[in-house]
């Protein structure tokens, strides 16, 4: 089991590595259609690790809304918009280096207390199987009101979206 | 059961328990779970194929029945080596790349369709204990999967730089991205009643003749969910991406040789697995009488699948804002009231809550359908003068 | 008054016209099972095996008809065909003795499938009886310039061929050419020499 | 856990990091918006594996990531829905250009 | 179809045909899409010009009979007709009783294949897979087997003459085509329930590519076009040409004039036609079919010199009125040979009747405006 095991553990970091690479592409690239593209396969490849967390909801959840849904409307809001973002246009502004900097420095910084910090893992919580059964019962009786208030948040953006979006008659 | 009727039953799973003890004596034991997946694999990826090119057959023969012609008979035997020959000639066609394509992307997509169409084929039930994988979510598995081959279109229908490819895109996402909401809302009451997401369990709820289907809300939810289906996988009536008649080919305009095979291959293979998933929601997957159940399941659903191809056979096309219509006004309200029925269905037992619940949901078909008026055909009158 | 009219109800349920439809293919379905093909079953003709009925008007491409052998040919290289034409697509020689003097025959005839438009114009106007439509089919070439050029000796077929495609028709022309034979001869008889009556060239 | 669960951390930091990288020099607003989702993403595994190791329930990470997916979807819906306005209206999707309040 | 249009940021232009598999041949338009709806809409055409009436200007009248074949190449025998009719009329040609009658059933078969093959491909642009065109190609082709058996082509008939027909009508053929009209509406029963209400046919073409009276009338449209816009117009009737005043039948009208209006007013004039098929073979007497004065200028086209003057010739033909101008200077050639082609002037009124609408109505109003492009472009 050990050689499984091994393979297992490599095929996550890869995946993660993977993942990273996608990620850097979903902002370095020119072309924005591409960067969409990169988009959903970094989703994917985040859909993979939430399996990896035994997330398997999640994971289905974060194809069916972020790749079905999310990536296809930003597709959709490209190939609108799409003539603008022609080769010649520039994509990026001048504050690439102090925002690299920053972020660097974010990182170094965050990434350091994160290895310092002594987590306190809960062994119930490792080894507890979260079922879709579960979550419904947390949803509908512990979270029932942040439940309710994302449904309502989510009407609200649909008609705003709607109403936003909509072209005026008169023209 | 008798014998050999079980002894048929469980033919393929034995055959695969077998193989794998075989392994066991001279391997170590992850390379009997290793082959075990691989097994499943190419059991999946040599079905697919093979499936998606006798289905061309099929749909051919029975459209050209339907016409009253013959459909393919020359190549073989009743033209079953039609789709061999099919292949040869996509295998050595020209591959025309535009000049102005994406070309990286114009690859990729009909490489990446296919695999959501045969990733679905994981959560199917295709026997008693013949799931391949059975997840404990396989509904949403599935719903989740098949959601994802909007992009693939996308990418191909960008990747051209051809206006008909680029309309045939935005259909599909509009489409694909509406009719999956009724899709998903009509499959809510089958996982109410059978209180889980795995597609096993689905079908062992419906032991003996306990079909979803000849419930009223059964009823209705397979009809939504078919016509879904239907609009999922881009068949006529609902091929609205690919209107040969108005968009040339639609996404796939500028796809020729193997490439347009991958992107006609994946088309296939949903109309499948799409009806191979209908069957386990609502037709009682592989349960069935006297038969051995994969030969329940295979019927089953090849009778969609033939369903499907009539209707390709009988029904114009619809428009766009029409398509849109019905998703939205028509087939979603309609799964919000079966979810209603349902739970009336399952707390009134007896005659009560079937006569109730049958007429709930013709009261709302006939209130919908009298609301959407645009939907409806005129009277006419037409004179007759000298 | 109420004029005569024709109304087309809207259906009850929506769907049901749906349903209707789908009853036809089904019926056409079964129907192309157990009915001939006049009764609704299939009524396509597999090709190299089953052949279309063709009926004896039917007519595609001219083609020239000999009496007796095709070195004496019913065309006198006259023209009117050539004259008539209206794709132009016939093109004749006269052929010529060694003297250079006219032979009233062809020397080159010669027709350009290609361009034919099949209308039968030549047969109707050729005084000689020589020219007809014949209804070959399968005359595919794989040159236009080449393999659609018809020259003379493919043109020219027996009597017996045109008897054969065109029953009535060659009756017809044959009685009348017979007749017409009988009374030249008779006119010619005391006219002219014995040796002069071989006209029917 | 499989692996531990700082390398997890440290790898949803760099989603972030690239998300947030991406947020501040695209110029163009659709891809302002792919990079907030990547960000969300990040704050979704985190969710994730918090709930997995130090959490006190196990469901709780899981619900909020399903929150957070949510409110993305919203936001990619009204983000878009105005980049559409925009563009309707003035004829651009960058945000640079987009400089009405500034006199 | 303005600049303006062009230069708003979500149009798109975009060009349907020459090489479309729903423009009915080499037609083009020149859409401008804002999303699916067209806002602008343009016609080329003239990718299938031939040179027709030139052509026939360098021929002897008899000649020009089978270039008409190639007009409306689906119905030549209306082609003949109305040529024929002009010719007679400027030569002052009698045709006999008995050709009458067999160039009116010839006409009325042309009529119900034309529509038959009409409706056929309309639903193939509506998106149906064949199925109606193949019911409809069926039926054609029995009709078409009977031109075959009578005139010697199946589509390229050539078969009528001035004064008369090209061959006689037998018995047996008489009974064929009994035998032939008979089907036909039970036929057109079987079409109808596989269409006419169908809710996805209803829904597609029903107040779509409305044409109103006023602009059918002003634009010059004619044929079933005009008569499902609610104007009674056939020239079988106003004219009265050949024997059609003999016979009892209808001319239904639409009210509406959108494509629905347009189907159903030809599968009604469809059963019109099989009524005056059958009076007409009840009714056909003996005699000669063709006047035995015009068969030696047949024999010899030359001869064939009507005085100088002028005669336009016109039909109902399956697409509209037909028409057939010819000029002659005593000459055995047309001085001026002109074709008022209905498929050319019908089209005109496309873009009024496309802007506004989907993509998808724009294909199905073309179908149902019913041009062959060899008449369009001649």
């Amino acid at each position: 089991m050990d050689i499984l095991n091994f393979g297992i553990k490599v095929g996550i970091y890869a995946l993660m590595a993977g993942t990273l690479v996608l990620a850097v592409g979903v902002v370095t690239l020119r072309n924005l259609f591409h960067s969409a593209l990169c988009l959903a396969a970094t989703l994917i490849g985040t859909a993979a690790l939430y399996l990896v967390f035994h997330a398997e909801f999640l994971a289905a959840v974060q194809i069916l809304l972020y790749v079905g849904a999310v990536v296809t409307v930003i597709i959709f809001a490209i190939m609108l918009t799409e003539h603008i973002a022609e080769r010649s246009v520039a994509q990026r502004n001048r504050q690439s280096l102090p925002a690299l900097l920053g972020i660097l420095v974010l990182i170094a910084v965050t990434g350091r207390i994160l290895l310092k910090t002594p987590w306190a893992v809960n062994p119930a919580t490792v080894g507890a199987r979260v079922t879709v059964a579960d979550l419904g019962a947390a949803l509908m009786g512990t979270y029932v009101f942040p439940f309710e208030l994302v449904s309502v948040i989510l009407i609200a953006a649909l008609i705003g979206a709607v109403i936003v979006a909509k072209k005026e008659k008169s023209s | 059961m008798n014998p050999a009727m079980s002894f048929l039953d469980s033919i393929f799973v034995n055959l695969k328990l077998w193989t794998l003890n075989l392994i066991g004596h001279f391997l170590p034991g992850w390379a009997v779970i290793l082959a075990s997946i691989v097994i499943s694999g190419v059991v999946i990826l040599c079905l697919g194929p093979v499936i998606m090119m006798y289905l061309t057959l099929l749909e051919r023969k029975v459209v050209g029945r339907m016409q009253n012609r013959y459909g393919p008979n020359r190549v073989g035997p009743w033209g079953l080596l039609q789709p061999i020959a099919d292949g040869i000639k996509m295998f050595t066609k020209e591959d025309i790349v535009p000049t102005n394509a994406d070309k990286v992307i114009h690859l990729l997509a009909p490489i990446v369709i296919v695999v959501p169409a045969l990733m679905v084929f994981l959560v199917v039930p295709f026997g008693r204990d013949m799931t391949a994988a059975d997840l404990s979510i396989g509904v949403l598995y599935f719903i989740a999967v098949s959601s994802v081959t909007t992009l693939p279109i996308f990418m191909g229908s960008w990747a051209s730089r051809n206006k008909y490819s680029m309309i045939g895109g935005m259909r599909t996402a509009a489409q694909m991205i509406s009719y999956e909401v009724p899709m998903t809302l009509a499959v809510v009451p089958v996982i109410m009643m059978s209180q889980s997401l795995s597609t096993a369990s689905i079908v062992n709820a419906q032991e003996g003749l306990r079909w979803f289907v000849f419930t009223p809300w059964g009823l209705a939810g397979f009809v939504i969910f078919f016509i879904c289906t239907v609009a999922e996988c881009n068949r006529p009536p609902f091929d609205l991406p690919e209107a040969e008649s108005e968009l040339v080919a639609g996404f796939h305009t500028e796809y020729s040789g193997m490439k347009f095979a991958l992107f006609y291959m994946a088309e296939y293979m949903n109309a499948f697995t799409l009806s191979a998933i209908a069957v386990t929601l609502f037709l009682g997957g592989w349960q069935g009488p006297f038969l051995p159940s994969w030969v329940w399941f295979f019927t089953k659903t090849f009778a969609l699948i033939f369903a499907m191809i009539w209707f390709r056979a009988t029904f114009p096309r619809f428009r766009v804002d029409q398509l849109m219509g019905i998703a939205w006004k028509l087939l979603l309200p309609l799964t919000l009231v079966n979810m209603l029925v349902a739970g009336l269905w399952y707390f009134i037992p007896g005659i009560t809550g079937w006569v109730g619940a049958a007429v709930i949901l013709a009261v709302s078909f006939l209130g919908l359908t009298a609301l959407n008026k645009p939907v409806i055909p005129e009277k006419r009158v037409y004179l007759l003068e000298n | 008054m109420t004029r005569p009219q024709i109304a087309k109800e809207k259906n009850p349920v929506f769907g049901t016209g749906i349903l209707q439809g789908m009853w036809v293919t089904m019926k056409n379905f079964i129907d192309s099972y157990f009915k001939k093909a006049d009764q609704g079953g299939i009524f396509t003709i597999q090709y190299p095996e089953e052949l279309c009925r063709i009926s004896e008007n039917s007519r595609n491409f001219p083609f020239l008809v000999y009496d007796a052998a095709p070195d004496s040919p019913r065309c006198t290289a006259c023209g009117i065909c050539e004259r008539e034409c209206p794709t132009k697509c016939i093109h004749v020689e006269m052929a010529k003795d060694t003297a250079g003097k006219p032979l009233r025959k062809p020397a080159v005839f010669e027709i350009d499938y290609g361009l034919c438009m099949n209308c039968g114009m030549c047969e109707d106007v050729c005084p000689f009886d020589s020219i007809f439509m014949d209804r070959v089919y399968e005359i595919a070439g794989r040159d236009r310039t080449k393999d659609m050029l018809i020259g003379k000796d493919a043109l020219l077929k027996p009597n017996a061929y045109f008897q054969k495609i065109r029953p009535k028709d060659a009756a017809d022309i044959d009685a009348r050419r017979k007749a017409a034979e009988a009374k030249k001869a008779a006119a010619a008889r005391p006219a002219t020499p014995p040796d002069a009556g071989g006209t029917a060239s | 856990m499989i692996i531990p669960l700082p390398h997890v951390l440290l790898f949803s930091l760099a989603l972030f990091g690239i998300g947030a990288y991406g947020v501040l020099t695209r110029r163009n607003i659709i891809g302002i918006l792919i990079s907030i989702e990547l960000m969300l993403n990040a704050a979704g595994i985190n969710l994730i594996a918090f709930s997995k190791t130090t959490a006190l329930a196990p469901e709780t990470g899981q619900i909020f990531a399903v929150f957070v997916i949510a409110i993305a979807a919203m936001t990619a819906t009204v983000g878009l829905a105005i980049v559409l306005a925009l563009y309707r209206a003035r004829k651009t999707v960058f945000a640079d250009e987009v400089n009405l309040l500034k006199w | 179809m303005s600049e303006t249009i062009l230069n708003e940021p979500q149009t798109l232009e975009i060009n349907f045909g020459p090489q479309h598999p729903s423009t009915h041949g080499v037609f083009r338009m020149r859409a401008v899409l804002d999303g699916e709806t067209i806002r602008g809409l343009k016609l080329v055409i003239g990718y299938l010009h031939r040179n027709h009436e030139q052509i026939a200007e360098n021929l002897t009248y008899p000649g020009v009979f089978a270039y008409t074949d190639r007009l409306d190449y689906l119905n030549s025998m209306q082609n003949n007709f109305g040529y024929a009719l002009a010719a007679e009329k400027l030569a002052g040609i009698t045709v006999p009783e008995r050709a009458e009658y067999i160039r009116v059933i010839m006409a009325e078969l042309a009529r119900i294949v034309n529509h038959l093959l009409l409706v056929g491909f309309l639903l193939n642009d509506l998106g149906a897979f064949f199925t109606p065109c193949l019911y409809a190609v069926r039926e054609r082709e029995r009709i078409l087997d009977i031109f075959e058996d009578v005139s010697g082509s199946r589509m390229m008939c050539n078969y009528f003459r001035f004064g008369g027909v090209k061959n006689d009508l037998t018995e047996n053929q008489l009974g064929e085509i009994r035998k032939v009209v008979s089907r036909l509406p039970a036929f057109l029963d079987e079409f109808e329930a596989l269409l006419s209400k169908n809710e996805i046919l209803c829904m597609r073409c029903q107040n779509v590519g409305g044409l109103p009276k006023d602009l059918a009338v002003n634009a010059g449209i004619t044929g079933p076009m005009l008569r499902a816009s609610g104007i009674n117009y056939d020239i079988r009737k106003t004219d009265r040409y050949s024997i059609y005043d003999r016979f009892d039948f209808k001319v239904p009208l639409g009210q509406k004039g959108d494509v629905y209006d347009r189907y159903y007013v030809r599968i009604l004039e469809m059963r019109e036609s099989v009524k005056i098929v059958e009076q007409a073979i009840a009714g056909i007497p003996r005699g000669e079919f063709l006047n035995a004065k015009t068969l030696p200028l047949l024999r010899n086209p030359r001869l064939f010199k009507p005085a100088a003057g002028e005669a336009y010739g016109r039909i109902e033909s399956p697409k509209g009125e037909l028409g057939y101008y010819l000029v002659s200077d005593g000459t055995p050639q047309p001085w001026r040979y002109h074709v008022r082609a209905p498929s050319l002037i019908n089209l005109t009124v496309l873009e009024e009747m496309c802007v506004g609408q989907k993509i998808a109505d724009a294909i199905v109003i073309l179908g149902s405006i019913d041009i062959v492009l060899g008449e369009t472009d001649r």
